[in-house]
């Protein structure tokens, strides 16, 4: 079982980096998600599963919606940018 | 070069704060207070057999009433920053019926786990925080699906969003009208309040998270591209 | 008696939340007299009986989380029952021009006030953990209640600033847990060691708790934010919120961490200070907005509490007590003058219509009581007697001569004569130069709060015996030596 | 070493990389990302280090609870804020 928690901590140290390293920000907030699973199955290792069950719903399910939600109206922000310089210039 | 500057800059922070953190892991002496030991004396008493809702709701139960009230802050600044056209169509996507039947199972899947959870939380891993996250995500869900849930920031909401606040610090406050200290429950009634703060909370703090979502400025559900002229 | 400091405020919020404007509007004056009310009773109390632990729920500590009042907290409770009041009375008039912002102000003042009394009485690590948040994030929904672009900008970065200090001064709560196996400050201040587990753990918390305080080379969000803000929210951000921050700070360094910290760390926290000092003050030197200027002046006098920390450990007790007296002096001192310089600004910007110093001619015959505040208050900041600032700056001075450390002597002489530079400033524009365009009317309560502020800056000079005799009630006063 | 302190490690290196992204990233979003990770970090610190000396320890376990609830709080807040922020013609990456 050693082994397993060594690859799990390993994983989230990789899905970290992942979401730091990531050039596109969906990425990184789907690797952000994956983070919060991955700790999810950290806190049953840790006998913790109040905060697994926590983790799983608040950490990587809310804050992942509000995040790629976010993301949805930076975009359409950024589109109406981009066509209101062109039709200016 | 300034890039390269604040890099070099912050690697070494970094670094710094890993030296820190291992030696501090690695070298700490050895505990000399039991809480551990002390909670589960006193779990007969807190009228709770999970001890961490029992640590949550009676033995700090002053720190659970600034959280609910950290939301609170969060969601009043929420609405004090929505845009007034947040009211308007989010009609468009109710024409999915792909989404709409998806929501008309899941939903009541989703609210029964959360009554499961709520309840279970008084002997088992559960409560009002995990429950309240599954009611807002059941929101978000039918949100998504062209319900109308909690879009209008009438007195209504507010009093929704507050009420699990309400009900918490009455209770807390009930007790000094008996001579005994703030936040404390009358003996015996212990499980039986905490269960009622509990569920309520989940309410409030599903509404909440819900609103936080609905009163987002900048749309919060693709509309068809109906706010761009 | 002592949760309901904590009960008022919050049981306010709520109906500020949910009445009707108008009625809500009613509860503030209500609210405000029991909230000032409650503060001076559990004075005449803890001046009575002694400091008082209070456990909540009947749990004692470490099981529970107990309440500390002692002589420190009731004068910091008093204290901004006065300053939240007065900024209050100010705000409902200042905001009928902002009928939107009114609507959400109110709970959010409140949950302020509240997150601000629990900290001064909170006997519990995690516990400031969570009133830090709630002070934060009350904080930053204030500055960005305009929602206009810079103060949203504003407001991201104290948020930002605010969570990343708040989060390394929950990794230090962290690790003492690991270390202690308890959160009582009071069982904590008599276990910590001098071990690195302890000492990381004070970095990282000092480090969360000098951004949230702002000082300097941490400050970079400060001044955009209290600049930004409307006038009452900047007021209460500079006199009393990052306060609570150092609070913390002085709580951990002179209390629960007093073994633990060496006196080089202390002499390195009293550079960041005279850092503060210059820097802030030849910023507000050289701003154009009065309210910048005003800001920046926050970032200064900020630094002049860090040098509590050189000034009290490694010292002999008479000096570390002076230091300690001092600063306790400037930092109610500062927060009278800062509110109601952050008042009298506002209401000159509302009469004036910008605020922009150079053109600031002509406001001393057409808003003379806000002038006369603002001048008041700055008497105080410069540290000219009669005023609570003097005092303060004079105790100060007296220690760093008592410890013959007189490079903070030297810091303080400097910084005083930055002070007065930047503020002629003002007066020189607004004396000399006649109007060049209109000048609106303002309502007298908004003229008249700032004074009443400015006049308690200055009568703290004549009655520093007062806080003083409280500061005797408390129990952690600076540990003379501290470990090498 | 029990898989307690492995963790605690884990939410040192964690810490860490976290601090690192949040000092160099320019997004907001991404910087909100770092805030959310660094917590996580800090919460496996929490329940890691006590647990290790005693075992399973039910008082870090519900600060983590009470820190995860505040986490969501302060960055849908955040997100509130900068999508204001943006709206109103703001750059979300300076």
């Amino acid at each position: 079982m050693i082994v397993f928690d060594i690859l799990l901590g390993i994983g989230l140290i990789l899905a970290a980096s992942g979401v730091f390293l990531s050039a596109q920000l969906f990425r990184s907030v789907v690797l952000f998600v994956v983070f919060g699973l991955l700790l999810a199955i950290t806190w049953t290792r840790l006998q913790a599963p109040d905060l697994a069950l926590a983790e799983a719903a608040i950490g990587a399910g809310l804050t992942g919606v509000l995040f790629l939600d976010t993301l949805g109206t930076l975009r359409k922000a950024k589109h109406k940018r981009h066509r209101k310089k062109e039709t200016h210039s | 070069m300034s890039r390269s500057l604040r890099i070099a800059a912050a690697g070494i922070v970094a670094f710094g704060t890993l030296y820190a953190l291992i030696l501090a892991v690695l070298n700490a002496p050895q505990m000399q207070v039991n809480l551990p030991q002390q909670v589960a004396l006193n779990l007969e008493q807190s009228g709770i057999d999970h001890p961490i809702t029992a640590v949550l709701l009676n033995f700090r139960s002053y720190d659970t009433l600034l959280e609910v009230a950290v939301l609170l802050v969060a969601v009043v600044t929420g609405l004090a920053l929505r845009e007034r056209d947040a009211l308007t169509a989010h009609t468009e996507q109710a024409r999915d019926p792909m989404l709409h039947a998806l929501t008309r199972r899941l939903l009541p899947l989703l609210l029964i786990t959360s009554v499961y959870i709520l309840w279970s939380g008084s002997y088992a891993p559960g409560g009002a925080f995990q429950a309240g996250a599954l009611v807002a995500a059941a929101g978000v869900i039918a949100r998504l699906a062209g319900y109308d849930i909690a879009s209008r920031a009438d007195v209504l909401l507010r009093l929704g969003l507050a009420l699990g606040f309400i009900l918490f610090l009455t209770v807390a406050v009930s007790a000094m009208f008996g001579g005994r200290p703030f936040l404390n429950y009358p003996e015996g009634w212990a499980g039986s309040l905490i269960f009622l703060i509990e569920a309520v909370l989940t309410f409030s703090i599903g509404l909440t998270l819900i609103s936080l979502f609905v009163h987002a400025p900048g749309d919060s559900s693709p509309r068809g591209g109906d706010d761009d002229d | 008696m002592t949760p309901i400091l904590l009960i008022i405020p919050l049981a306010f919020a709520i109906l500020t939340l949910l009445l009707p404007r108008n009625w809500a509007r009613a509860t503030i004056i209500p609210g405000l007299v029991l909230q000032v009310g409650a503060a001076v009773l559990l004075c005449i109390q803890i001046y009575h009986d002694g400091p008082q632990d209070y456990a909540l729920g009947d749990w004692q500590a470490p099981l529970g989380i107990s309440l500390i009042a002692d002589g420190f907290s009731v004068t910091l409770l008093a204290l901004t029952s006065l300053v939240a009041a007065l900024c209050a009375v100010y705000a409902q008039y200042f905001l009928t021009r902002y009928p939107r912002e009114q609507r959400y102000f109110w709970p959010l003042f409140w949950f302020l006030l509240a997150a601000l009394n629990g900290i001064w009485l909170a006997g519990d690590l995690f516990n400031l953990y969570v009133g830090l948040e709630l002070l934060g994030l009350s904080a930053v929904g204030m500055v960005a209640l305009t929602a206009e672009k810079t103060t949203l900008k504003a407001a991201l970065d104290y948020l930002y600033a605010a969570l990343f200090g708040s989060l390394a001064y929950l990794a230090g709560v962290a690790l003492l847990y690991g270390a202690y196996g308890t959160l009582s400050i009071v069982q904590l201040s008599e276990m910590a060691a001098a071990n690195p587990t302890t000492q990381v753990a004070l970095g990282l918390m000092t480090v969360g708790l000098l951004l949230k305080t702002a000082i300097f080379p941490l400050h970079y969000w400060l001044p955009p934010a209290h600049g930004g803000a409307l006038a009452p929210v900047s007021a209460l951000l500079s006199a009393l919120v990052v306060k609570a921050s150092f609070y913390i700070l002085a709580l951990l360094w002179l209390d629960v961490g007093a073994l633990a910290v060496t006196v080089n760390a202390a002499q390195a926290m009293g550079f960041l200070g005279a850092g503060a000092i210059f820097w802030g003050s030849w910023q507000a030197f050289q701003t154009r907005q009065i309210k910048m200027l005003v800001a920046y002046s926050t970032v200064a006098q900020l630094g002049y509490l860090m040098l509590l920390f050189p000034l009290a450990i490694g010292v002999s007790e008479a000096a570390a007590h002076l230091a300690w007296q001092g600063t306790v002096l400037h930092l109610l001192a500062h927060a009278f003058a800062k509110a109601a310089m952050f008042l009298a600004v506002g209401t000159l910007v509302l009469a004036l219509g910008h605020g922009r110093i150079n053109d600031f001619g002509g406001v001393s015959q057409r808003n003379p009581v806000a002038l006369f505040a603002f001048g008041l208050s700055a008497v105080s900041l410069m540290g000219l007697p009669p005023s609570g600032g003097f005092n303060a700056k004079w105790l100060l001075l007296q220690s760093a001569i008592a410890s013959g450390q007189w490079h903070w002597f030297v810091v303080m002489v400097i910084g005083g004569l930055l002070t007065a530079a930047y503020v002629f400033r003002v007066f020189r524009v607004s004396f000399v130069q006649t109007a060049k365009h209109d000048i609106q009317e303002t309502h007298p309560a908004l003229q008249f709060s700032a004074l009443a502020l400015a006049l308690m800056a200055i009568g703290l000079g004549f009655a520093s015996e007062i806080p003083m005799s409280f500061m005797n009630l408390t129990d952690f006063t600076p540990s003379p030596g501290g470990s090498p | 070493m029990t898989i307690d302190l492995w963790y605690a490690i884990v939410g040192s290196i964690i810490v860490a990389l976290s601090v690192f992204a949040f000092l160099t990233s320019r997004h907001l979003m991404k910087k909100l990302l770092a805030f959310n990770i660094m917590g996580s970090g800090v919460f496996l610190i929490m329940v890691g280090l006590p647990q290790h000396q005693h075992g399973v320890d039910p008082v870090p376990q519900a600060l983590v609870l009470t820190g995860i609830v505040v986490a969501v709080s302060a960055t849908a807040l955040a997100l509130v804020i900068l999508r204001r922020y943006v709206r109103a013609g703001g750059n979300p990456a300076p």
